[in-house]
Formats: C-alpha cells, sequence, structure tokens
C-alpha cells in the first residue's frame, strides 16, 4: 500500500539492501544460535522466553535510567543540578570531583534499594487479598503491551495480525486494577480519588483511540510490524513518509499525545497524585515495594505509550532518510523513544493542572469532536491518494483546512472569556 | 475631615441620651480619642459608618487594653502648726485612692472613600471581673470579626452580637486570659541554664540554691573551630 | 447558590455552626456531606492553617479556618522587653519580609516619641522596604503556581531572583531574612558604594526576569482556565472586611496606605497604583506582578537621588528609651496590606500595650466566602492567592 | 486439547466461585476473571481480533459497569452479603440448572460435528474487515445506531439530572 | 490560538534548560559541604567575647562585667557573675573581670544588640553557622572559655569593624593617658604648691562610646 503522499516524485530506494547488514541481524544471529542448543521441541518455547528477559532487562533498566533522567531534567530545567550523590561505594576513593562525575547515574539502584527496604504497610481494614493483587496485575497488564511494539527491523516479540486491538485491550486491563486499588485500600479519600482516576483514563481512552484508527485506516492493517513497513519510503532519498509529516497525522500525533499524557497520569493531568486532592490518590494505603511497583507499572505505561506513538507516527525503527539505513533499526527505535519521553519530561516541568471538570470537558468537548474530523480527514487523505501532479497540493490544502479550521474554532469555544487582561492604574 | 469635638458634638445631638466624652492622648502622637457609652455604641457605629461627611467605612484596628484596679496615692505637703510653738512641720499626708480597673476596646476608623485620618472610638467595661460584655462592631464592619475574637480570647471582653464567639488563638479548652495584667503564666519549670532576673527568682522556687555555675575549666567540648 | 445566598452574612459560617446549609440535599443520588480537615500539615496551606472543609463531592459548602497553631503571644512577651528588644522579634511576625515590619514598628514608636529622622535614612528605607516588596511577591508568585500545580518550575525560577535580594540584605545588615535593621530615629548600618552599586545593577535587570516570568505564565491557557473567575471578592464586601494591600486593589478598589498617607518620602516619588477589575485569583497574581514593576520604578528613582548625611538622628537614644506616656497607630503599606502598630506607653522602659494589625490575619476573613461553591483544588489556590504568612496571622 | 480443558476448567472455577462469595465486589471480579477465560477460547481457536476485542470490551469497560452499579446501589455494606441458602431457594436452582443442562446437550448432540478438527481457516483482520462492511454492512449500521442512541440517552439523562443544582 | 501560551512557556523552560548549561546565572547550586559558601563580611551568628592576646585569654578579657547585655538581650540567654577581685585591663586600670560568662547559643537568635549596647566593644558576633551539638547543655551551652577569642581572629572575620574599633580603642588610650599625665602632671604641680590638698581621683576614663548611659535599674 503506497498510497501515502508525494509518491509520485518518491524514488524506490532499495529497501533491502540494508536489511542484512552484520549489526541489523545481530540480535537475531545471537537468539538463534542460542536456541540452537536446545532439543526442537522446546525451541519454541526457548524463542519466546529469550524475547522476554530480553524486553524485562532492557525496559527494566530503561525506567530506572527514566527516573533519574527525569530527575536531572528536571533539575536541568530549573537551574539546578538533579541528583549526583549517591555514588558508588568503590569509587568513593575518588577526589571528590571525580566522584561526582557520576552524574548520579547509581540514584535508581539505591532508589531501588530503598524502596525494597521500606516497610509495606497494610492497612488493618484493607480487603488483603486485592490489596496485594493490584500492583502485581497493573505491572503485568503494563508489561503485556511491550509484546506487539516492534522493536526493530524483525525484532518483534510477537507478530500479531491484530496488534494495536491487543495493545488496547491490554492497556484498558489497568483501569480495573486502578479500581482493585482504591477499592481494597478501604479508605475513603483514595476511593474517591480512585474514582477521579477512572473517569479521568475512561475519558481519556476515546481520544486515544480515535486517534489511532486514521492510521489504521490509511496503512490498512492493524499489525505494527506492517504499519512501520508502510512508512518505509523516502522522497529524493530525504524526506521520510512517516505518517507524522502528513496534516491527518500531524492533527492525530498532538491527539495522540495529549491523550497518553492522561492516560499515563503525567504532568498537565496528574490528578490523582497532586496534593490539591486529597492525599496521593488511590495509592495512599501503599508503601514499600508495592509504591515502587505502582510507579514501575506508571514508568511501563508511559514508555509502551510513547513506544506506540513512535510506531505509528514516527515510523518505528525507519531511518530518517535512506542513506541512514546502515545504523541499525533498533537503535532508531531506541532514540526516538527516549525523545518521546524526554519531551513529556520536559511538559510535566512546565505545564500547570488541569481541575477535574476541566479536564473531563477537554476531553468529551474538544479532543473526541477533533479526533472524529481527523478520521474523516484521513479518509479523504485515502481515498484521494491518486491524485498527482498540482492535485497534490490541492488534497494538502484540503486536508490541512479540514483539520485546522475546526481547530481554531473549537479552541476559541473552549477559550471563551478567558484571555490575559489589561489593567489600569490610579497615580 | 471635621474635628474630634464637631464629632462629637454631632453624636450627642443626634443621639441625645449617649454618653460621648472626649479622652486626650498625652503622647506626641496627639491622637485623641472618643469614649462611647456602651448602651448606644452600635447605633453611634452605624452613623460614623453611614454619615455622608465621615464615611468611616473602614475599621482598621481593634484592639483590646487592659487597665487593671490602680492605688493612687496623692501626697500632699500640709504644714501642721506644733502644738508645742515650734516651727511649724511640713507633713506630707498620703490619701489613697482607689480607682476601679476595666477592660477597654479601642477601634481605629478610617474612611477609604474621603481617605480620611484615623478616628479613634474606645469602649469600656463596667469593671474586669463580672461586667465584662461589649457591643460587637461585627455586624458593621465586618473587618471586626477575628479581631474581636482575638480579644475575647486574650483579653476575655465578651462581645454581644458577635456571629461566632470562640477562641480564635488559644485552644478552646483554655481557661485565663493571657494578655491581662494580673495572668500568672503556668509555671512549666525546665532548667534554665542563663537565669538573671525575674527568670531567676521563678527558678529559685525549684532548687533551694542558685545552680552550680557552669565548669569554669575548659570543657572539651565539641564546638566547632573558626 | 445564588449569589444571594452567597453573601457574606448568611454563610453557614456566618450564622454560628448550625447555619442553613447553602445546598438543600434534593435528590437521593447525593450522598452526605464529607468534612476534611486540610492542615495544619497541608503542602498548601503555607504553614501551619487549618481549614474544615465540609464538601459534597468536589464542591466547598462550608470552610471554617482554625488558626494558633503558631501562636506564640508575641504581644505579650513585647511588653515584658524593652522597646528596643522588640525590634529583633518584629522581624519573626513576617518572616519573608522583615523590613517592611521593623519600618513599620519604628514609625509607631517614632509617632510615639515624636522622634525625627534624617532624609538619607527615610531614603534607606524607602529602598529595602521595595526590596522587600520584590522578594515577597516573587516568592508568592512561586507558591501560587506550586499550588496550580507545575512541579517547583516557577517557584525556582523566583527562588534564584529572590537570593540574590537576600544576598544584599545578608552583607548589609548579616542576616538574610532576619535583618534587625531599622533603629528608632534611623537605619542601623549605612550601606557602602559598593552594595549601593550592586543593588542598583540588580534592581536594572529585575524586570528581564519578569518579562520571561510573564512570558512563560501570564499567557498560558491552563493559567488562564484555572485562575480566571476563580474566588472572587467583591469590592464593596472586601472593604467592610477590612482587606486591604494587593486583595483589595484586584477588585479595583485604589486604596494604597503609601498614596493615602504618605509615610516616609513616599510622596516624592512618583509611581503608579495598579487596579484589577475583576477581583479573582487572575487580578490578584497580576496585581502581584505589576506592584513589582512600580517597585523596581520606585527604587531605581530612590537610587539615583539617595542623598549624602547621617543614618541616625543625633538625639536619638539606643538604650534607656522611655517614651512619655500616650498612645500611638503607626501603618504602612506592608507587601501584604496595611500592616498597623498600636503602642500605649505608660513613661517606663516597657510598652504599656503593643497591638500588630495583621494583615494577613484580616485578609483571610473572607476566605470562606470565596470558597463557596469551588472545589478543592480552587480553594487551595484562593488561599495561595490571597498570600498568607502563619507568623504574622497567629502572632 | 490439554489447553482447551485447561482453558475450560478456569473459566468455570471462577463463574463456581464468583457464585459462592459473600463479598459482592470479589464476586464481581471472579465474573470478570471467567469473562477472561471465554476470550482464552477464542484465542485457542485462533480467532486473535475476537479474543481482543472481548478483553476490551469486557474486561476493559463493562466490568466498570458492573463495579459501579454495584457501588451506587445505596445498600450498607452489610447487606452486601447474600441471604443464607433455604430450601425452597436451592429447589428451583435444581430446576433451572437441570433445565438449562438438558437444552444445551440437545443442541450439542443433535448438531453433526465435523470429525476430525477443521485447521483454524486463516482470515486476516482485511479480510474479516471487508466481510463486516461488505455483506454486512446493514447489521453493523444498525449496532451503530442502537449504540449512538444509548450513548446521547446517557448523556440526557446524566446531564437533566445535574442542571438542577448547577451553581 | 489555543496552545500558543503552552509553547511559549515550553519555550522559556528549554531556553533554561539550555543556559543551565553555559549561563552561570541559570545554574546556581553550591554544593555545600564540599563548596564552602563565601559568606558576606557582615554576616553574624552567635557573639564571641574578643580578648586582646591569644596567649592569655582569661587575662586579656575587655569584658568589664558591667551587664549591660545581659540586661538588653530580648531573649534573656546570657548569664554573667562578676568577679570578686579587679584586675588591670588593657589601659592598667584595675577593672572587675566576669568569673562566669555563659550564653545559652540555643537560645540566642544573633540579633546583635548585645554588640551594639556594649560601651566596652568586649562582644562582637562571630560567623560560626556550622553548630550542631548532641546535647543541649553541655553542647549549645558555650562557657567563658569557649566564647573568648583573640582580636587577631575579629580581625580575620570583620576586618572593617575591627580596624574602626581598634583605631577608637587606640585614640581613647591615647586621650586616657594624656589626662592621666595631665592628670599626673596637675597633681605634682598641686603637691608642689599645696602638698595638704590631695587632688581628686581622675576620673575614670570616658566611657568609649559616647551613647554609653549609666546602666538603668531593671523594672520588674
Amino acid at each position: 500500500m503506497n498510497s501515502s503522499g508525494l509518491s509520485l516524485l518518491s524514488a524506490h530506494l532499495p529497501v533491502a539492501a540494508a536489511a542484512d547488514g552484520l549489526l541489523e541481524r545481530l540480535p537475531l544471529t545471537l537468539r538463534d544460535t542460542f536456541v540452537q542448543w536446545f532439543p526442537a521441541p522446546t525451541q519454541w518455547l526457548l524463542h519466546h522466553l529469550i524475547s522476554i528477559v530480553g524486553i524485562l532487562a532492557i525496559f527494566g533498566l530503561f525506567f530506572a535510567f527514566t527516573t533519574v533522567a527525569e530527575r536531572k531534567l528536571l533539575g536541568r530545567l530549573q537551574n539546578r543540578l538533579g541528583p549526583n550523590r549517591a555514588g558508588v561505594p568503590k569509587f568513593s576513593f575518588l577526589p571528590f570531583h571525580l566522584k561526582h562525575k557520576l552524574f548520579g547515574l547509581t540514584q535508581p539502584f539505591a532508589d531501588a534499594v530503598k524502596a525494597l527496604t521500606k516497610e509495606d504497610i497494610v492497612p488493618a481494614a484493607a480487603d488483603k487479598l486485592l490489596h496485594f493483587l493490584a500492583p502485581v496485575l497493573v505491572v503485568a497488564f503494563s508489561l503485556l503491551t511491550f509484546a506487539v511494539l516492534p522493536f526493530g527491523r524483525n525484532l518483534i516479540p510477537v507478530e500479531l495480525d491484530a496488534a494495536l486491538l491487543y495493545f488496547f485491550a491490554a492497556g484498558s486491563a489497568t483501569e480495573l486494577t486502578i479500581f482493585m486499588a482504591g477499592w481494597a485500600s478501604r479508605n475513603k479519600y483514595s476511593l474517591l480519588s480512585a474514582m477521579r482516576a477512572l473517569a479521568q483514563v475512561i475519558s481519556y481512552e476515546l481520544p486515544l483511540l480515535l486517534s489511532v484508527i486514521p492510521v489504521v485506516l490509511v496503512a490498512g492493517t492493524l499489525s505494527t510490524q506492517e504499519i512501520v513497513v508502510a512508512q518505509g519510503f523516502w522522497t529524493f532519498g530525504l524526506l521520510p513518509h512517516w505518517f507524522i509529516f502528513t496534516p491527518w497525522g500531524a492533527a492525530g500525533f498532538l491527539l495522540f499525545l495529549v491523550a497518553a499524557l492522561a492516560e499515563s497520569n503525567r504532568s498537565p493531568f496528574d490528578l490523582p497524585e497532586a496534593e490539591s486532592e486529597l492525599i496521593a490518590g488511590h495509592l495512599t494505603e501503599y508503601s514499600g515495594f508495592k509504591y515502587a511497583l505502582f510507579f514501575m507499572a506508571e514508568y511501563f505505561g508511559l514508555t509502551a505509550l510513547s513506544g506506540l506513538g513512535v510506531t505509528l507516527f514516527l515510523g518505528g525503527w525507519q531511518a530518517p532518510c535512506a542513506f541512514l539505513q546502515f545504523i541499525p533499526s533498533y537503535l532508531w527505535f531506541m532514540g526516538k523513544l527516549v525523545g518521546m519521553i524526554v519531551f513529556f519530561i520536559w511538559v510535566r516541568g512546565t505545564l500547570l493542572r488541569l481541575r477535574i471538570d476541566q479536564l473531563t470537558r477537554l476531553s468529551w468537548q474538544f479532543l473526541v469532536p477533533l479526533a472524529l474530523i481527523n478520521l474523516g480527514n484521513a479518509a479523504f487523505w485515502a481515498l484521494t491518494g491518486a491524485w498527482s501532479g498540482p492535485l497534490q497540493i490541492v488534497r494538502w490544502a484540503v486536508s490541512a483546512a479540514l483539520i485546522v479550521v475546526p481547530f481554531v474554532l473549537m479552541g476559541r469555544s473552549l477559550t471563551r472569556g478567558q484571555a490575559p487582561r489589561t489593567y489600569r492604574y490610579a497615580t | 475631615m471635621e474635628s474630634l469635638e464637631q464629632i462629637r458634638d454631632r453624636l450627642l445631638a443626634r443621639f441625645p441620651g449617649a454618653s460621648v466624652t472626649l479622652v486626650i492622648n498625652p503622647g506626641a502622637a496627639a491622637e485623641h480619642s472618643l469614649l462611647l457609652g456602651a448602651a448606644h455604641a452600635v447605633e453611634m457605629a452605624r452613623f460614623l459608618r453611614d454619615d455622608p461627611a465621615l464615611q468611616l467605612d473602614y475599621c482598621s484596628n481593634a484592639t483590646g487594653l487592659d487597665w487593671p484596679d490602680k492605688e493612687i496615692v496623692e501626697t500632699k505637703k500640709l504644714s501642721v502648726a506644733d502644738p508645742a510653738g515650734g516651727p511649724a512641720k511640713i507633713v506630707e499626708e498620703k490619701t489613697k485612692r482607689f480607682e476601679p480597673g476595666y477592660l477597654e476596646a479601642v477601634y481605629h476608623l478610617y474612611s477609604m472613600a474621603l481617605r480620611h485620618g484615623p478616628v479613634i472610638i474606645r469602649l469600656r467595661t463596667g469593671n474586669r471581673t463580672d461586667q465584662v460584655t461589649l457591643p460587637s462592631f461585627t455586624p458593621i464592619w465586618r473587618s471586626c470579626d477575628f479581631q474581636e475574637r482575638e480579644i475575647f480570647d486574650l483579653f476575655g471582653i465578651v462581645f454581644a452580637g458577635h456571629p461566632d464567639l470562640r477562641r480564635i488563638l488559644m485552644w478552646d479548652e483554655f481557661k485565663d486570659h493571657p494578655m491581662r495584667k494580673d495572668y500568672v503564666d503556668p509555671d512549666d519549670y525546665e532548667w534554665e541554664p542563663t537565669p538573671h532576673d525575674r527568670v531567676l527568682e521563678r527558678a529559685k522556687a525549684h532548687y533551694p540554691v542558685p545552680p552550680p555555675a557552669p565548669a569554669a575549666p575548659v570543657s572539651p567540648t565539641p564546638e566547632a573551630k573558626p | 447558590m445564588s449569589a444571594a445566598d452567597l453573601s457574606p452574612f448568611n454563610s453557614p459560617f456566618a450564622a454560628g455552626t448550625a447555619g442553613p446549609s447553602v445546598r438543600a440535599v434534593k435528590d437521593p443520588f447525593h450522598g452526605d456531606l464529607l468534612e476534611v480537615s486540610m492542615g495544619p500539615q497541608h503542602p498548601s496551606t503555607h504553614g501551619v492553617f487549618r481549614m474544615v472543609v465540609t464538601l459534597d463531592g468536589e464542591i466547598i459548602v462550608k470552610l471554617k479556618p482554625v488558626f494558633g497553631y503558631l501562636h506564640r503571644n508575641h504581644e505579650k512577651i513585647a511588653e515584658n522587653t524593652s522597646y528596643l528588644g522588640s525590634m529583633p522579634y518584629t522581624d519573626r511576625l513576617d518572616y519573608l519580609c522583615s523590613m517592611t515590619t521593623n519600618w513599620a514598628y519604628a514609625l509607631a514608636v517614632e509617632k510615639l516619641a515624636g522622634q525625627a529622622v534624617p532624609d538619607r535614612a527615610q531614603y534607606l528605607r524607602i529602598i529595602m522596604a521595595e526590596l522587600t516588596r520584590l522578594v515577597n511577591h516573587s516568592c508568592l508568585v512561586g507558591f501560587l503556581f506550586n499550588d496550580l500545580g507545575t512541579s517547583f518550575t516557577p517557584l525556582l525560577y523566583a527562588f534564584r531572583e529572590r537570593e540574590k535580594i537576600l544576598d544584599l540584605f545578608e552583607s548589609l545588615t548579616g542576616s538574610r531574612m532576619m535583618c534587625n535593621y531599622q533603629r528608632f530615629g534611623g537605619c542601623r548600618v549605612d550601606p557602602t558604594p559598593e552594595w549601593l552599586a550592586a543593588a542598583s545593577r540588580l534592581v536594572d535587570n529585575f524586570p528581564r526576569f519578569l518579562d520571561e516570568y510573564e512570558t512563560m505564565l501570564t499567557g498560558n491557557e491552563i493559567m488562564l482556565a484555572r485562575t480566571q473567575g476563580v474566588g472572587v471578592l467583591d469590592a464593596a464586601k472586601a472593604v467592610n472586611a477590612g482587606i486591604t494591600g494587593p486583595c483589595l486593589r484586584a477588585s479595583g478598589y485604589n486604596y494604597d496606605v503609601r498614596k493615602v498617607d504618605g509615610y516616609g518620602f513616599y510622596p516624592r516619588f512618583d509611581f503608579r497604583v495598579p487596579l484589577g477589575a475583576h477581583g479573582d485569583t487572575y487580578d490578584r497574581y497580576m496585581m502581584r506582578v505589576l506592584e513589582m514593576r512600580e517597585s523596581v520604578k520606585i527604587l531605581q528613582q530612590a537610587f539615583r537621588d539617595l542623598p549624602a548625611g547621617p543614618i541616625m538622628d543625633p538625639k536619638s537614644k539606643l538604650r534607656g528609651f522611655r517614651p512619655k506616656a500616650g498612645e500611638a497607630y503607626g501603618r504602612t503599606e506592608s507587601p501584604k496590606g496595611e500592616l498597623g502598630f498600636f503602642l500605649v506607653s505608660d513613661g517606663s522602659p516597657n510598652p504599656y500595650r503593643y497591638r500588630v494589625r495583621p494583615p494577613t490575619l484580616i485578609n483571610l476573613t473572607l476566605l470562606e466566602d470565596m470558597c463557596l461553591g469551588h472545589t478543592i483544588a480552587d480553594s487551595v489556590v484562593i488561599l495561595g492567592s490571597i498570600d498568607i504568612v502563619l507568623g504574622e496571622v497567629d502572632r | 486439547m490439554i489447553t482447551l480443558t485447561f482453558i475450560a476448567l478456569v473459566t468455570l472455577a471462577a463463574a463456581a466461585v464468583a457464585m459462592s462469595q459473600r463479598n459482592l465486589i470479589h464476586s464481581a471480579l471472579l465474573l470478570v476473571a471467567s469473562w477472561a477465560g471465554i476470550a482464552g477460547f477464542y484465542l485457542w481457536a485462533g480467532a486473535e481480533f475476537v479474543a481482543f476485542a472481548q478483553i476490551l470490551v469486557y474486561v476493559g469497560a463493562v466490568s466498570m459497569v458492573v463495579l459501579f452499579a454495584v457501588l451506587l446501589t445505596r445498600r450498607s455494606h452489610a447487606e452486601l452479603a447474600i441471604a443464607p441458602a433455604s430450601v425452597k431457594r436451592i429447589l428451583a436452582a435444581i430446576v433451572a440448572g437441570g433445565a438449562v443442562l438438558g437444552a444445551l446437550f440437545g443442541a450439542v448432540l443433535s448438531t453433526p460435528l465435523a470429525s476430525a478438527a477443521a485447521p483454524p481457516p486463516a482470515i486476516s483482520v482485511k479480510a474479516l474487515g471487508a466481510q463486516l462492511l461488505g455483506r454486512h454492512t446493514a447489521s453493523v449500521l444498525l449496532i451503530a445506531v442502537l449504540l449512538t442512541v444509548a450513548l446521547l440517552g446517557a448523556v440526557v439523562i446524566a446531564s437533566t439530572n445535574s442542571k438542577e443544582d448547577a451553581p | 490560538m489555543l496552545g500558543s501560551g503552552i509553547i511559549k512557556g515550553l519555550a522559556v523552560t528549554a531556553k533554561n534548560f539550555v543556559g543551565s548549561y553555559h549561563d552561570p546565572a541559570r545554574m546556581v547550586t553550591e554544593q555545600y559541604p564540599e563548596e564552602r559558601p563565601k559568606l558576606p563580611e557582615a554576616y553574624r551568628n552567635f557573639p564571641f567575647l574578643v580578648t586582646e592576646n591569644a596567649t592569655d585569654p582569661m587575662g586579656t578579657l575587655r569584658c568589664v562585667a558591667c551587664q549591660i547585655c545581659e540586661k538588653e538581650c530580648p531573649p534573656q540567654c546570657i548569664y554573667i557573675e562578676k568577679s570578686k577581685d579587679k584586675k588591670p585591663d588593657a589601659t592598667g586600670k584595675p577593672q572587675l573581670y566576669p568569673a562566669v560568662f555563659a550564653i545559652d547559643t540555643s537560645v540566642c537568635m544573633s540579633c546583635q544588640i548585645c554588640v551594639e549596647v556594649c560601651p566596652f566593644d568586649a562582644i562582637k558576633m562571630d560567623q560560626v553557622f556550622e553548630v550542631a551539638a548532641t546535647n543541649r547543655f553541655t553542647g549549645l551551652l558555650l562557657n567563658r572559655e569557649q566564647l573568648a577569642k583573640p582580636n587577631s581572629y575579629f580581625h580575620q572575620i570583620h576586618p572593617t569593624d575591627a580596624h574602626e574599633v581598634d583605631t577608637r580603642l587606640a585614640a581613647e588610650r591615647k586621650a586616657a593617658e594624656e589626662k592621666a599625665k595631665a592628670a599626673a602632671a596637675a597633681k605634682a604641680a598641686a603637691a608642689a604648691a599645696k602638698p595638704a590638698t590631695p587632688a581628686p581621683a581622675t576620673a575614670t576614663p570616658a566611657a568609649p562610646k559616647p551613647a554609653a548611659q549609666p546602666p538603668t535599674p531593671p523594672t520588674a
């Protein structure tokens, strides 16, 4: 399906040539040699076990260093240094300026030890079973979503035909665990905050899904690997055909970002853990390792959502230019993933928090209508795939107008009567 | 703005039964004040606020004052003729006068509309023990709300007509009124390392002999060398 | 809840404890009211201040402030200390702006004793007061955004600027916040020319920080949504409730003690007083930002024509200061409102009665009326916009 | 066959325990577990699309409705537990269970099952989409209208409810 | 247009992020225990007693136990006991000295009023802020020996202030000596003229600080 834009000018560069570079196939060759040593019937089990261990190891470390990256980046945003005191005992003999050049990289392990050693208090009135089950399930479900993300050219843990649907099925189950956490703590405020967290997650599920459907419509498939392949063309070898470089793609990406922020309880929407709320939301009665599990699940959810965003709109493991394909594809995926996470942290360092009624009004009155319009826009884009020559400019203009005009109109109605004011002075 | 005397006269004209007297402030600031009788105080205050010439719409400050009973000893010099015909001796003859104490509430009223200065009005209670009620000005100026509660809390003046008269600073079970001159604070004694003057006398009650002076020799205390 | 039953006099709090609930329960789905105690240990009550809030779901139905957690009876201590001895204690009243509190106390005592102050000392007092206004307003703006939910970024930018001014105070008076700088009849230390040069350099590029702040936050859509129309304070109600300072001017009422009383040498400076129009949290925030710009103007004029001469009136007495019997009420425009000292002297070295008129305590009178009908998240922001410091509220 | 019996056992066990639980929330959650068991059946049968749709719809959304319904029924905690079993209720249960069992066995026995297990047809989601909007567009549109009406109805009820006391 | 305010906000934080790497104004962290803070000269924390020289601290204390600072200290955290005997001070005149001089630094709020009211420049403000003690009474109750620090240390922490105090004291000592010499000369002349009427004892050296008033009796 190469109905993506500017197909007239794209020269079909040989894609396959770069596919078999040594570095490119390295993880696959490693896995195959390892699987050879085992008897045949268990080989498919080993195959999957290795991918599971791979994901857990890589994304476990990725979570650890995201936390420290977040604190150091926030620090730098606020003109201060982030954590740099957790030195490694072996290096403590180093002079001061060297010791602190560890840039606090050992901070996550210190946090992990702290989380493990903290006393795990279970309130007496709590529903013991659910109280224990909630953090376990929330980590399980958010890890499940990693199964369908294409990390490299053929580095996808599970090649599913309905991969996107699987991703959202696993993602939506986390709501159940928020309810379980809120209810099991048998605490008035955590139940109140759990209800608010549920309202937020449910009301942002819709824009998230609606912003993804245009990609499915244009790419014609639900499988993430094929979506990435569909973005694998470059005009003049320089301009990649990622979906973000199309009007409906850009709008879809922005909608996806806002919905992903809300879905993972991040910055402008971190209502459940806000101090303006009563206490720390549905996590009030958790401490020690269970709290760390919820914390880890939040970061896994964040990583999975930004991984999906990279796959759908930023061309997954595709290189930005044709001649850059010698760099292995999984490095491109990781680079874009880190870029998305840095953007999330940057937003967290800047924006204020929305009130709960503004948050839900923003979703139902602004994001959902825009997402529906964007769906129509993507349909128009798909139908006019065959236009060529001057019609291309018309196509781009109409598609852009289809999304910008409602954005401006609805934006004006959303912020009616709210504008920076001018003030009079009395001498 | 009119002078205090004019205000007093207009008040007396307006409220014949009320008692309004001028209280002179001997200090350098020369901010004299009007002492209002408690009976008509609320109507007079409302008049002060609503009168177009005054418009004292802003009660900046409400303060409590405690004037305990005073023993005024006046010594008059008398020359008493000596019965034995000697020279007239000068004898100081002391007359003791007992002045009953009272609690006082002082209000500083300003006009934000006409931007003119403080008109100070004072209300005095009957005495310091049982007649301690004064009319509350909160229904007229809402700014007196917390300040009158504070006066009630720290001085013990009960304000009749205050919407929610509770203690504001001390905890509700606290019995006494700490700002009164005759308040004795609880003797929660803790060893005072540097007691002198008043603190020493109180500390003495706890140990017969004053504490041994801290050891003279240089004790190797871990204090930081500069 | 129509506006009528929101008026101050029949809010349940004002009508005793058992007042009619503002919102009658009409249909079964509305659960029972939830009584929550926010404070005294609460991240956004700026100190040990407690609000007992009655909630219906999210909406506040009744709010009862509770004070007294930081009460140390400053006024009784002052009655047992000499006039000079109370000066360092006034730093601890409103611990964010010690210079303006010192000045208010010195003004009241000078009024009580009829003490003159030389010109250079008056200029120095204005310089210190306006620098303190910059410190206090940048603090407030930073904490307001912290209540609005940013993760410390605007607060740390504001603190970066505030620290520079506090370093100036430290190099002049010896302590960043507990300056103990004013004396009766002048100031304690004469700033060196280097100090004055550093101070005017800092004041000249202070607006650069304000511009960066305004571009970052004043036009922010979420900020507009969260603060415009929240906690509206009506001007007439504010005057009656004795609200003074930026909160009153945000409701559009032009009353600034610097202009009205003209104490110190303020009439010699031309500066303007910003006035709001809607009286909501956004206006109160903008009042502080615009007042910071005016303070920068005053400071520039003060540095330009600071006269030479003594900083202490020769007749002023350091010890054995016994003002004649009498009383005096001196008031100044502290960054939080009208700060007044009412002193009654009986001729002894200790004041007979020492009363502080706390602007922050009286500004809280209408906190409940502003919060009725809003959510908890708003009540935190409204409290932040009133700018209270518990040292002064509880004394 | 082993996986099929395993999934069946898990689903039935979840449903049975759900019935016997005294705590209503626990039984609701076990009900959700049994729905997940049904999704397991679809996966075993190779119909991934239906399995994931089942999880998305049931485990994601309908479970929320069930739980909210349990929470919002304004009965105190004590009544949440089910009344002790009385003889009359046991008889009724046996009769109903027997009738349902009989109907099921009748249907299973009467349908001619193919002897060899036919290989699951490899249908791609694309083909499924074409089928849905090809031959069955009418039914899809009908369901769409039904759902929109239900959504609008919910919104109208919710809004009228809150109009009276909106400030 | 909706979102423009948010974008401007993001731009400002980005500028600060980049600025924190090269612009010193945008990187304000001071890594405390390793990087010592630069204290301004006027910094004050906890008083100390000035002694003329470091060799014999107790012998050359400037303090004459006049107890003015004890009365004027707002939190009343100074405790002085006069000595019974007298010992000559810097100008050779026999003066009392404090047998006990204790400051309870857990109560002292470093308000430097004792420094202002001391007529003999005997007590000055120190700059020690790392004061951690495990026991409130032995750790934070500084007695006379712990408080005494030499004049050289005073020059080290407050150079200008110390210089000004020293010049003033030197001037006064010179004036006192001249007066003493003049008085002695006058006495000698008077003795020569009228050996019978001894000259009155010279007045105690003029109090170095003009503003010093006779200590007023503390009122109850």
